[in-house]
């Protein structure tokens, strides 16, 4: 393909309708599930269960071409346009599923994700477990330990974890599942490191609470304690073999492969950062133009007045977020290894939609402060995207390795 | 003779404030900004040691030490325990300072022994205006002289609405300059209404609608020449920049003290260049902000015009609250998110004062 | 469909380009910097790749392979390579493009033969004026028609001038629109003084004084409905992001090597991560900045508006441009301030993108 | 003394002096000695020797109340504002004068400094000789070595020295000196780096050139090759013992001590910054008020054009970098330890007139390029603030290890 920026016919089909959605489904209740932080925003989760999933809904016809990973993000965008929150809620697999989807066996990606195409029945949520109180953006320093019960042939965890995005509903609702990073050899480091499919209602897995968090607060982000949680063998994601580290250190690659789901998932979350950018730049726009504050696109800089100057910059940087987003995404549909491309379009997109939200708020002044419009929210919002799926800083160290040709262990 | 250090007496409010605002404030901090109220006791505690008070003419029950450099040690000091609160606290000086500085000598004899009473009475400004451009000094709310009264009409936000106080303070228009009107707040045609920000949660504020309120002309402060609406703001944004050294350091403290705790990879994140380098570069911000703080309170208390000082404090502030604090959120990573951790409040708290006025005064 | 990825005879003109530049150009930049001369076997050669004549009617002996995302991949190599050279053999375009686009059939017979023979004929355009708040769409350069001609009075600078050219298009003001008029470099009332820069040092400009220049009403291109100069303007801010983008990543890559080479506490400097995270964000900025370059140059080849991408690219570009360069010069430390390593020179050519416009077309 | 911003009288008349010296002496040359670059700035330097470092020059009664060291800065910052590259280039001790103040004996003192405030005679210049092509920031690892010839007491010195601002002036005009760091025993890390100061034409100390720089171009920043040079021992200053590293690493406390040099030296540099810095912010200033572009001081962000608003923030900058450090210089008046204060001036001061330099050209558009004005030389003056006597990165260390309170060796 030669350089091109169109999208494709079943790229803006899908987009006009997630864009209808995130409008007609999302926004109205956008406000008040910030404020009833803790409740499950039912008329969104029913509606996305009974017809936002149905494989008809995105108006892409599989007969013609697609924008392929491209096209993921362009919904991504549209639904976090509409809310970020509410976005992270959705009865689906979401990173648990990715996990599945890149580790498991056919055998396992058929009993626990396709229960999340079944018509009927209730929403069930997939989540994946990973930091714990003393491993943040170290997930090598893991604690929570998986032992093999000899006689049983399962594998009893024991740990807890924090900060798991839909944790609630993946652990509480009967169906969905969380997948749990644990050591089954401490000694081993990364290599030790292994996946476990957890099914909700498992007895040992149990949801201590939510945090309070600055924004996103529609979304559950659970602490999970697991107690002599006991999952049979054929939850393990993956080898059980643990490959102690050879002379070049291949011996990691099972964690590397862990980690390798983030190269999918970052360019989704880099989009969905847009999205929530996109909002606030949006309506500051619409907004700021009812009072004939526009850019005049021909100016020279030494004309402009502050705020256009702001809204150009705004612009640029969402727009060059945007488009490291889709390169990072198309590479992905090309085979190629994105590993640098992802976490640049990551680091670019979570810097430039908190800058962006932040300003928009200062651009309207008190309204922008003020709970009566989104604008405040998005920027609680819109911080997430520093610090989750990897921190502004983890992604500056990827980047960093890669264009120095640097491993971990001299750049860290 | 160029000088950095406060005097004794100075040294000693700071002490005296900032081990009230470490113990007392800071600790009930997160729970008024979860509730959305003060804390009653420590408003009057605050009131005991007098801070408004001192600063008023010893003729009207005050202390007659009027300093600006000491308002904004204080006010530093009190935003650093908690920006709600130390607002709340030196609510009193919006209408007390404008009186002492304007009001008629009937105006002074009957408000301002108010505040230097036993108990704690708040005060309440209104000078922001609920649109993308509000200006203090070129209001929309406008005042209409007719006869011996004036009419006012227009809309006011964000206005500290405590409840114990009686008058607010308004800036509106008059024939194209900004006055100030002493307007009781139960005035006919005067509707306030609760609002709701991202941050300064525990403080009660109010949108105020003014349709057609009347008003004796003696309303008006300043008599015949009128009140130096300039000076006013300028008194605000000073203070509001010092309040904005204090929140900043605040969030610097947490987010240094959590860094030098946290360990990553093996070690204390802190002792990662990119973690030492951003505290750095918060420390010397703030140091760089509370200066230009200090410059202009300075000039204030000389009778010095101060009003590019003021805009310089305020410009820096506006910019270094915003670094500081999101910086903070971002150093404490996932927990600076939650609602653990003071720092999201602290950039909520921060990110106000993009368009804060007026809501303090030295 | 979106993608990413230059077509196969693309790929094989930047690869060609890119070995030429990293060999022979890069070369000759410091030199040519030193000197304020233009290496001529250097744009001998270029011009015999054809990068200009490619893009040029057929009709009149070009490639008839226009295309502004080719131009801007092209632009970007040579700027890597040095920013004064690439602007010299580009400079052709500056005449020959406008012409293509908006000359008549005899200007276009008698000048686009020029610029796709056997050697290099450099072109020039006028669209700097000396003051601060110079603005190509509202020039103050008049022209005034007077019967069957036209009087130009004003001033320009920043005027690529090499030797064996005769022409310059100048953009003046026709009574409230912007257009664009050939010139003769010798005509009557015409003065050019050679002027010099910080950056650029390599390629000869002048200051250029109008003075009641009389010109036929022919000089004026496009006809009666004139040239659209809105369009050129954006043509060259894109081409002037896309060698932003070629000299950052120069700066860049420099940056890099350095600080792998440099040792100091026992290790390479770009093992420390004040170092590398910022090495980290110049690549995420300049692969960005691409994009954007990119972007508004495939919707000038859909015959999409791109004043609004051109906009945004050369926004950014100003704003990469100073910090990747200012970065590279400071991780290089003391010998990045000297005249031995390149980003200083590169530091002072990124700075001109603040004031260059219509320098380079695509 | 109350927190006070009113300069001293003596200060006021002083910085009127100087600016009068910038004006009037600096200025008509500074684009000529730019461009000639390695050219002694005979004019300047002739000036200076005559009348300029007359005691009485500067103004100061000093039977009346002084700022102390924020005089000193305020001279640097009016003579910076005239011209960094002259300022660097005048007749004076420098940092070699520095080092021996500092180090030196009173016998040292006199026989090293008292020269440069007799009368007549030519002009001489001192210069400090640290860097080395493998030992930039790391002074540490200088690899100069001094050999003790226990023959003749003399001190033998090896090695080459780079970045040595004065350094032509300093090792070749007869009367001046430069003090060499050599270590006398590489084993012992830190504490075997002494200081020795070489005469000008002392036999074995070789100009190799001057470096050609993007800016401050008329000051010769000198290479220097020892060879087999010999100074006596008493040019040697301080001990010549080597204190091994004890348990509490007190060892270093030679090294330690001559790198106090710096803590005095840095708001003095700061200053020179500031100077440069207004330099350009004042013409900016100037030039655009004659075209009607004013700050109006009391207008909301909002209604800013974006030329205001940058103005706003350059002048905020620059008193922000100002204020701190006149503080780091009050600091050395009251006797009080400021190394954390000195490093914050610095490392502002640096940045920030490198941006409002870089700004200053911007708002100019093709006139700031031009090398018709000043502007643009200023900004490539500017920048060398962010480089020497203490790189940002290095400015920023030293900030960082105080407010953590961690050592050279956790934090690195």
């Amino acid at each position: 393909m030669p350089i091109s920026f169109e999208l494709t016919r079943n790229t803006l089909n899908s987009r006009e309708y997630y864009h209808e959605v995130a409008r007609g489904q999302m926004r109205p209740i956008s406000r008040k599930y910030d404020e009833q932080e803790h409740d499950l925003p039912v008329e969104w989760v029913d509606w996305y269960w009974s017809e936002g999933r149905k494989p008809s809904a995105n108006r892409v016809d599989p007969g013609q071409p697609t924008d392929g990973m491209i096209q993921v993000c362009v919904q991504a965008e549209e639904l976090c346009w509409g809310d970020a929150a509410l976005y992270l809620r959705m009865p689906t697999p979401a990173l648990g599923g990715s996990a599945v989807a890149a580790a498991g066996t056919g055998e396992q990606r058929e009993r626990f994700l396709s229960r999340f195409r079944a018509e009927g029945g209730h929403p069930i949520w997939g989540a994946m477990a990973i930091t714990e109180a003393s491993a943040g953006s170290d997930a090598a320093a893991i604690q929570t330990t998986a032992t093999l019960d000899e006689a049983s042939g399962e594998w009893v965890l024991n740990g807890t974890k924090i900060f798991c995005t839909a944790g609630e509903g993946a652990s509480t609702a009967e169906g969905g599942f969380v997948v749990v990073w644990a050591t089954v050899d401490r000694s081993a480091g990364r290599a030790g490191i292994k996946s476990f499919v957890v099914p909700a209602g498992t007895p040992g897995m149990k949801l201590v609470g939510c945090e309070k968090k600055l924004g996103i607060r529609a979304s559950d982000t659970a602490t999970l304690v697991l107690e002599d949680c006991r999952v049979p063998p054929e939850n393990l994601l993956g080898s059980a073999e643990v490959k102690k580290r050879g002379p070049k250190k291949s011996g990691d690659k099972g964690f590397k492969g862990a980690m390798a789901t983030f190269d999918a998932s970052r360019p989704i979350v880099a989009a969905m950062a847009v999205g929530v950018g996109r909002a606030a730049l949006d309506f500051v726009l619409e907004r700021l133009a009812g009072e004939r504050v526009e850019v005049r696109w021909d100016a020279p800089a030494s004309d402009r007045s502050a705020v256009e100057r702001d809204l150009v910059e705004m612009q640029a940087e969402l727009q060059a977020a945007r488009l490291l987003t889709w390169r990072a995404a198309r590479m992905i549909g090309l085979g190629q290894p994105n590993n640098l491309e992802a976490s640049m379009a990551k680091a670019k997109a979570g810097l430039a939609v908190t800058r962006i939200t932040q300003k928009a708020v200062e651009l309207l002044g008190p309204l922008g402060y003020s709970r009566k419009l989104l604008v405040e929210k998005w920027m609680r919002d819109a911080k997430i995207n520093d610090i989750y799926e990897g921190t502004q800083q983890i992604n500056q160290l990827i980047v960093a390795r890669r264009i120095l040709d640097y491993s971990s262990s001299v750049l860290r | 003779m160029i000088d950095f250090t406060p005097s004794e007496e100075q040294q000693l409010i700071i002490e005296t404030v900032r081990g009230f605002a470490g113990n007392e404030i800071r600790a009930r901090a997160r729970e008024c900004d979860e509730s959305g109220k003060l804390p009653d006791e420590v408003l009057a505690h605050l009131h005991e040691l007098g801070l408004v008070a001192n600063a008023l003419p010893e003729a009207h029950g005050g202390g007659g030490e009027r300093s600006a450099v000491t308002g904004v040690l204080v006010a530093e000091e009190l935003a650093w325990g908690d920006l709600s609160i130390a607002l709340a606290a030196l609510s009193p000086s919006l209408l007390a300072l404008p009186v002492a500085d304007f009001g008629s000598p009937e105006q002074q004899a009957e408000l301002l022994p108010r505040f230097s009473g036993e108990s704690y009475v708040p005060g309440s400004l209104a000078a922001i205006e609920p649109r993308h451009d509000s200006d203090p000094l070129r209001p929309r709310t406008r005042a209409r002289r007719d006869g011996d009264h004036y009419l006012l009409d227009g809309a006011k936000c964000l206005v500290p609405w405590q409840d114990g106080g009686e008058l607010v303070l308004v800036l509106a228009d008059d024939d194209g300059t900004p006055q100030a009107f002493l307007v009781p707040r139960d005035a006919a045609g005067l509707d306030a209404t609760p609002d709701h920000y991202m941050g300064l949660l525990a403080l009660p504020t109010v949108e105020l609608t003014f349709s057609g309120v009347q008003l004796p002309a003696s309303a008006r402060l300043g008599g015949d020449a009128g009140a130096d609406v300039a000076a006013l703001v300028s008194r605000g944004r000073v203070g509001l920049a010092a309040m904005a050294t204090g929140v900043t350091r605040a969030a610097f403290e947490v987010a240094r003290d959590y860094a030098k705790q946290r360990e990553a990879f093996g070690s204390p994140i802190a002792a990662k260049q990119a973690i030492a380098f951003k505290l750095a570069d918060m420390a010397i911000e703030i140091d760089g902000l509370r200066l230009l703080v200090w410059e202009a309170a300075w000039r204030l208390d000389q009778g010095l015009d101060a009003t590019r000082e003021a805009a310089l404090a305020i410009d820096q502030a506006r910019r270094v609250a915003l670094e500081v604090t999101d910086g903070a959120v971002q150093v404490l990573g996932g927990h600076g998110y939650t609602r653990e951790y003071l720092p999201e409040m602290h950039l909520r708290n921060a990110r106000g004062f993009a368009c804060f006025e007026a809501l303090t005064l030295v």
